[in-house]
């Protein structure tokens, strides 16, 4: 029975790892393969930072905010265009101390953002039904977009972190040529880690945490112990906006900070749906499978698509994460930490 | 429902302010209206802006030196394409009847969008200027009437970048073996170019591989992995917007060197290289009419526009790449105009009239010298074949804080182009059924 | 008072079936239909057909079609877009292989092209449901636009990827001016539209929307899931095949993929929310508001902010269009989280006791 | 006093078992059922009542055990074959489609037997509005029968409890099934429905001659009402007989009033 189950899902993993190490059996070195494996994970840790948005607020409330992408971009503008006025205004140096108050700042403006999404869109529409706050948060989004580049401009701006951009080559004795990483991205991943272990302490060790994974298991029995839902909303959604910022952070200063930046969130949609859409984990590492996996794709499995039908470019890096996502489905309905649902009749 | 009753009246407004026939108030003034199709937000706004600015900055000084194009006042109306094809068609469509005698000439500011309108310019007569972008074939004006490619193509464009790598290597024949990687914005726009670098490649023996960015370009780890991969002795970079900027980080994050890449104009001015800070060094671009600096027009618009108040955008942004490329736009569109005023007269024209203009345009040095464009645009000469008139530019390279401009002019080579165009504006003839026009017979009954 | 049914009896069960039972509603329908063929193409502008009639036409009929596979059998669509650039590109292909075909015939075979691919991507739906649905059709969606930006034979081997279209040309008749192209568009719009209306009236429509309402009980009455969905998808993607070939030849003339990319699936899909799920009406409503507000806040909002002594460029009216879009999106699942062809038919209620309350 | 004779047997259930991961619903059930009669199934909340009658018409699939339906033998039924074979079946929790009005929802009730294709529908040409005319005209008599005829347009959403039970019913008896499996269709009513309810019951059996397999907590109703009894507890058969039979059997008795659970 379980065998019979888990059948689909081990062949479709064996398809994946096969399709992970053939690279390797058809000759590509070892360092430029690491190469690029590094790059999909960087990759991987910006989904995942924006697909933690959507999960933490799916989990708690129900709701899918389509918005998260947006709040990712206000948040990164928020963040970058302070830290460029801090100092005119108040006269504190520019460079890591305006960046300090800036971050504060901007991680204020996430709350109050919370706050009034919470009074305005959601709380006339709670126990509607979930299409119906789906649209709202994509309304949500066309609001923020359009508020967000009328406050903060709609050209490209920076967010220095005052790392080298630089690469550097490290193993060079192992591998010929070297592996090469960029610290910016190490110092992502690092950001991203911190971020996730403060979110766990948060979940476990604070009594609003506590509260928040009570609502998320059963809002009723929430309710009746004595946690008002609205506050709770706010919050998560806060918690979100805080996310959000973190995201647009490390996004912003790879990237620089443009308006593009929110379209990136459609791709957290397949992230969630392969780690599950009340995993955190599922969150984490879903995303890094996504950016390895399209990565891959299109470095290894591209090239050779193109020479094949003679296609004009490949580009399938556009595509291979929801058709990922869509096979996994197939073969399991629930996502990869997601809870079994048994319909009842 | 107070809410509701005000938009409903606005919808009602707009509708029959619509439905009115347009202009007929002004049917007296004597003016001549230019639709401007802008973005100003979204994801390509950064450069959008700038050159919307320089166009509309013009468009002032015009008016506020010259009193008007000889006396006829210009009016623009801006309308917000988002770079949207179809938001850019309803653009045209609401702007097309405005002013006395209808939109003079368009500039459409997007390829996707000049396809669209190409279609409609043959029942509408409104001319369409595509400086140094649009549909490359449209240099000829037997089949398209009404599309002025003015001042370059793609085709040409990356056929200066073979010529000018060419050169670097010490002749065209060098070229042999090596590998160039073309890296593009994937829609109309990033495409055109692949048809003549693949024509260009069999000659050469070069390898051409492609690579294409997705809209709005800010995913490319991929692709910058392939290159470093493959390390192509050449990037082409074909972006807008954003993309470019991107392309230029990533670049640098897998270490590419820059002073290998080459932007074509659209992938050459300030907001492409300033995000990437210290690592755009070195970058190369093309730049055709208008590179970035002062001249004698824009001291005008500064002493006209500017100093008066009336700058469209922030002051220092005049003299930049893109701003400077929306001034040569805006001029081609006037001076357009003027030649047309010769034959049909003094007064508002109609955009039938003005293709005649455009397609009699003798701009050369000194006639450039003249309105203050003297090293900031290049003699443009058009006929009934060619729509084009000339194509030349330069390769700049950017020092960390301006544009550095070579000193090497190259021109298309049009032996490889010009059958390239005939084909495959014949091919668009017999598709679209349009009656090509006899040149020739023309000239001969103008006479 | 005006909007009564007192006095009209249904004597047999056919008269009971009919589209529209009441006089009422019979008359305002002919009526607007009459108006929209002899009155419009008299007294509109060019502006009017092409950048708001003829656009508005074309995307109520993507929107019904959308509209039959989300409204009435319950099947999430985030890419719709693509199955309209499926009719697009099949009916480039049939045109331009087949010259002599008749558009009409053209219209159909995309259609029916279309409805085969919206099979093959809605076989997922047999295993999933809701927002994971929607990924299955988000890969349809990226998936097909890469096929046409990267295979070239569907483009006919474009340099630039981009494919225009030929004239128009039914029974040796061209449709060439704005006006012609309106009517055109109009009659196969009301000729589908109907066609939708009688689908979700009969037997196939009430199988969509049980398996809407609730699946296991419709299974458990006989309907086949299998045979219900993918007939649902196959009709849906076939108005958005019919659809999309329409917008390539009628409006655009000319078009890359980006022209049918995500956004426009998702504008398709705020249609027939703010219009009305399950609703062919609503369709159009939905459809009116998308293609018409942004158009018009565009064009309003500065002559507006002048009033007030604001100058707006086009760039803070682009702003201002989208928060104000935004904004009323949430205001109306606000109002009435049904949309606004609920609106309507509680209006429609309220009428026919008026002016008495009870 | 009854019309129809009880006949052969018809449904044949053999020894069921039924688990959810490590849930054990059924554990080995067996029992029948015959043509015309009224067949209970009672036993506490949680006993396995609603599965079984989901076994038997596919909404679950046992993983062991057979169904004998008309002579017809299966390891497990499927949904669609149950429907097309002639078993109906009404809903614990009501699943009547909540935006469809009275008379759509009894109308699905005939979309088995509607066959004509999309096109024919599509431009409502002859043969598919015969046949609409035709159901509906059998539709019209179900709604007659259930006395619903007033709330015909009405969405089934906006009726009272008592009502929706009635169109479930009807919705179920539009298909004309041989054997109608009713979950609990009294649950939740007063007495004057309940009354109302036993005599549709009663009428089903009666006039249609359609086997009954009913699943009822009120005692009262289902010895009244039903000619043998199963009773089930914990996913275990502890009794099977004639009304009298069961409410003497000790075990029984022992589930329902002895030691609490």
């Amino acid at each position: 029975m379980a065998a019979k189950k888990n059948g689909p899902v081990i062949a479709l993993g064996a398809v994946l790892a096969a399709g992970l190490a053939a690279p390797l059996v058809t000759g590509s070195p070892l360092g430029f393969y690491l190469e690029v494996l590094i790059g999909g994970l960087m990759a991987g840790v910006l989904y995942s930072l924006v697909a933690l948005g959507f999960v933490l607020i799916f989990k708690a409330s129900g709701v899918f905010n389509f918005a998260q992408g947006a709040m990712v971009l206000f948040a990164a503008l928020a963040l970058a265009r302070l830290a460029e006025w801090l100092p005119a205004w108040i006269g504190i140096p520019a460079g890591f101390p305006a960046l300090t108050l800036a971050f504060v700042l901007a991680a204020g403006i996430m709350v109050g953002l919370a706050w009034v999404i919470e009074r305005i869109v959601l709380r006339p529409l709670v126990a509607q039904d979930p299409v119906a706050l789906l649209m709202a948060t994509l309304g949500v989004t066309f609001f923020l977009d359009g508020f967000g580049q009328t406050i903060w401009g709609s050209d490209i701006y920076k967010i220095d972190l005052g790392i080298s951009k630089d690469p550097t080559m490290i193993l060079e004795s192992m591998f010929q040529g070297g592996i090469l990483v960029s610290k910016e991205d190490l110092i992502a991943a690092v950001i991203a880690a911190g971020l996730v272990i403060l979110l766990a302490l948060f979940f476990q060790k604070t009594a609003t945490g506590r509260a928040l994974r009570a609502v998320a298991d059963d809002h009723q029995a929430a309710q009746s112990i004595g946690i008002p839902l609205n506050r709770i909303w706010v919050i998560v959604w806060a918690v979100a906006g805080f996310v959000a910022l973190v995201a647009g952070m490390v996004w912003g200063a790879k990237l620089g900070v443009q308006f593009s930046l929110a379209q990136l969130a459609l791709k957290a949609l397949p992230v969630v749906i392969l780690g599950g859409f009340t995993s955190i984990p599922g969150a984490i590492i879903g995303g890094l499978i996504i950016g390895v996996g399209e990565k891959m794709a299109e470095v290894f499995l591209g090239p050779p698509l193109v020479k094949m039908w003679d296609l004009a470019g490949g580009g399938i890096e556009n595509w291979f994460a929801y058709v990922l996502a869509l096979l996994f489905l197939m073969v399991r309905p629930e996502g990869l930490f997601g809870e079994k649902h048994i319909d009842r009749v | 429902m107070k809410l509701r009753i005000s938009i409903a009246a606005a919808a009602v407004a707009a509708v029959t302010g619509a439905l009115a026939p347009a202009g007929a108030a002004f049917a007296q003034a004597k003016e001549q209206f230019f639709p401007v199709l802008s973005y100003r937000t979204g994801a390509y706004a950064p450069n959008g802006v700038p050159f919307a600015n320089g166009y509309v900055d013009y468009l002032k000084l015009i008016n506020a030196r010259d009193g008007g194009i000889n006396g006829v006042k210009a009016t623009w109306e801006e309308c917000e394409t988002g770079y949207a094809t179809d938001r850019g068609v309803e653009c045209y469509e609401r702007l097309k009847g405005k002013g006395p005698t209808g939109a003079t000439v368009v500039h459409t500011l997007s390829t996707g969008i000049t396809f669209a309108l190409t279609d409609k310019s043959f029942t509408d007569k409104i001319p369409i200027i595509t400086a140094g972008y649009g549909r490359a074939d449209s240099v000829d004006g037997q089949v398209f009437k009404w599309n002025f490619p003015l001042g370059g193509t793609y085709w040409g464009a990356a056929d200066m970048l073979v010529q000018h790598i060419g050169k670097k290597e010490g002749g065209l024949d060098k070229l042999k073996g090596k590998k160039i990687a073309l890296v593009y914005h994937d829609s109309p726009y990033g495409k055109e170019p692949i048809a003549l670098l693949q024509e260009r490649a069999k000659m050469h023996g070069y390898d051409l591989s492609l690579l294409p960015v997705t809209h709005p370009g800010v995913e490319q780890k991929a692709t910058w992995l392939q290159i470093r991969q493959n390390r192509p002795d050449y990037v082409f970079l074909w972006g807008w917007g954003v993309m470019n900027s991107t392309a230029i980080k990533e670049a640098v994050a897998v270490g590419y060197p820059r002073d290998k890449m080459y932007g074509v104009w659209w992938a050459g001015a300030e907001p492409d290289v300033r995000p990437a800070g210290d690592g755009a060094k070195g970058y190369n671009a093309l730049t055709f009419m208008a590179p970035a600096g002062i001249g004698k027009v824009h001291q005008d618009v500064i002493k006209f526009v500017h100093d008066k108040g009336q700058g469209t955008g922030p002051k220092n942004e005049v003299g930049e790449v893109l701003y400077n490329r929306g001034l040569v736009a805006a001029m081609m569109s006037v001076e357009g105009v003027k030649r047309a005023q010769t034959k049909y007269g003094k007064k508002p024209l109609k955009g039938e009239e003005v293709q005649w203009g455009l397609e009699n345009l003798a701009l050369d040095q000194k006639a450039l010298a003249a309105i203050g464009f003297a090293g900031f645009a290049d003699p443009i000469s058009t006929s009934c074949v060619d729509h084009e008139g000339g194509s030349s530019a330069r390769i700049h390279t950017w020092d960390g804080s301006k544009w550095v401009v070579g000193p090497d002019r190259y021109t298309a080579d049009q032996q490889i182009i010009k059958p390239m165009i005939k084909a495959s504006a014949a091919k668009y003839a017999q598709e679209k059924k349009i009656a090509v026009r006899d040149c020739a017979k023309e000239l001969a009954s103008s006479k | 008072m005006f909007y009564r049914e007192n006095g009209q009896f249904k004597s047999s069960y056919r008269e009971d079936q009919q589209i529209l039972g009441i006089r009422q509603d019979r008359w305002f329908i002919f009526g607007l239909i009459a108006f929209a063929f002899l009155v419009v193409p008299f007294v509109a502008s060019d502006y009017m057909f092409r950048a708001i009639l003829i656009p508005f036409l074309i995307v109520s009929l993507a929107a019904i079609g959308l509209n039959l596979l989300v409204g009435y059998c319950g099947q999430i669509s985030l890419g719709h877009a693509a199955f309209m650039a499926i009719g697009a590109y099949a009916a480039y292909n049939l045109v331009v292989r087949f010259p002599q075909l008749n558009f009409l015939l053209v219209l159909v075979l995309a259609g029916l092209i279309a409805a085969g691919v919206g099979i093959l991507f809605g076989l997922p739906s047999l295993q999933i449901k809701g927002l994971y649905l929607g990924v299955a059709t988000l890969a349809a969606q990226f998936f097909i636009d890469w096929v046409f930006a990267r295979v070239k034979w569907f483009t006919n081997y474009s340099p630039s990827g981009s494919v225009s279209t030929a004239p128009i040309e039914l029974f040796g008749y061209k449709f060439d001016s704005p006006v012609e192209r309106y009517v055109l568009v109009l009659a196969v719009v009301i000729v589908f539209a109907l066609m939708a209306k009688n689908l979700v009236r009969g037997h196939i429509g009430r199988s969509w929307m049980a398996m809407r309402d609730m699946d296991v009980a419709a299974e458990v009455i006989g309907i086949r899931p299998m045979y219900a969905k993918l007939s649902a998808f196959a009709v849906s993607a076939f108005y958005a095949g019919v659809a999309g070939a329409l917008w390539g030849f009628v409006h655009l003339g000319s078009w890359e993929p980006a022209a049918f990319s995500i956004n426009f699936s998702l504008n398709l899909l705020f249609m027939i929310i703010i219009g009305g799920m399950g609703s062919i009406l609503g369709s159009f409503i939905g459809a009116a508001f998308i293609v018409l507000l942004p158009i018009t806040l565009n064009q309003v909002l500065p002559p507006l902010g002048a009033l007030v002594g604001m100058n707006f460029g086009t760039a803070m009216a682009s702003h201002l269009e989208f928060m104000i879009f935004g904004a009323l999106i949430i205001f109306f699942l606000i109002v009435e989280p049904l949309g606004i062809a609920r609106l309507w038919a509680i209006g429609k209620e309220k009428l026919r006791l008026w002016p008495f309350p009870h | 006093m009854r019309q129809r004779k009880i006949g052969e047997v018809i449904l044949d259930v053999r020894n069921i078992s039924l688990s959810f991961g490590g849930v054990k619903a059924l554990q080995g059930i067996s029992f029948d059922v015959r043509e015309h009669e009224v067949r209970a199934i009672i036993g506490p909340n949680g006993a396995g009542k609603s599965s079984m009658l989901n076994c038997i018409n596919g909404v679950y699939h046992p993983q062991e055990g057979e169904i004998v339906f008309r002579g017809e033998v299966r390891r497990d039924m499927d949904t669609h074959h149950a429907a097309e074979s002639g078993i109906g079946r009404t809903f614990q929790n009501l699943a009547l489609f909540k935006g469809m009005s009275v008379l759509d929802n009894i109308m699905t009730g005939r979309n088995l037997r509607m066959k004509t294709g999309i096109l024919a529908q599509a431009l409502h040409l002859g043969p598919a509005r015969a046949e609409e005319l035709r159901e509906r005209e059998f539709v019209e008599h179900v709604i007659d029968f259930l006395e619903i005829q007033a709330y015909r347009k009405t969405p089934v959403g906006r009726l009272p409890y008592g009502l929706q039970k009635r169109v479930d019913l009807g919705r179920a008896l539009a298909a004309q099934p041989q054997v109608l499996l009713l979950d609990e269709p009294m649950a939740g009513m007063n007495l004057e429905e309940k009354q109302d309810m036993c005599r549709f019951v009663l009428d089903i059996n009666d006039e249609f001659g359609t086997t009954i397999v009913l699943i009822e907590h009120d005692m009262g109703v289902v010895m009244d009402i039903s000619d043998r009894v199963v009773v089930l507890d914990y996913g275990k058969k502890i009794g099977d007989g004639t009304p009298d039979e069961v409410r003497n059997d000790p075990e029984v008795i022992k589930a329902y009033l002895g030691v609490s659970h």
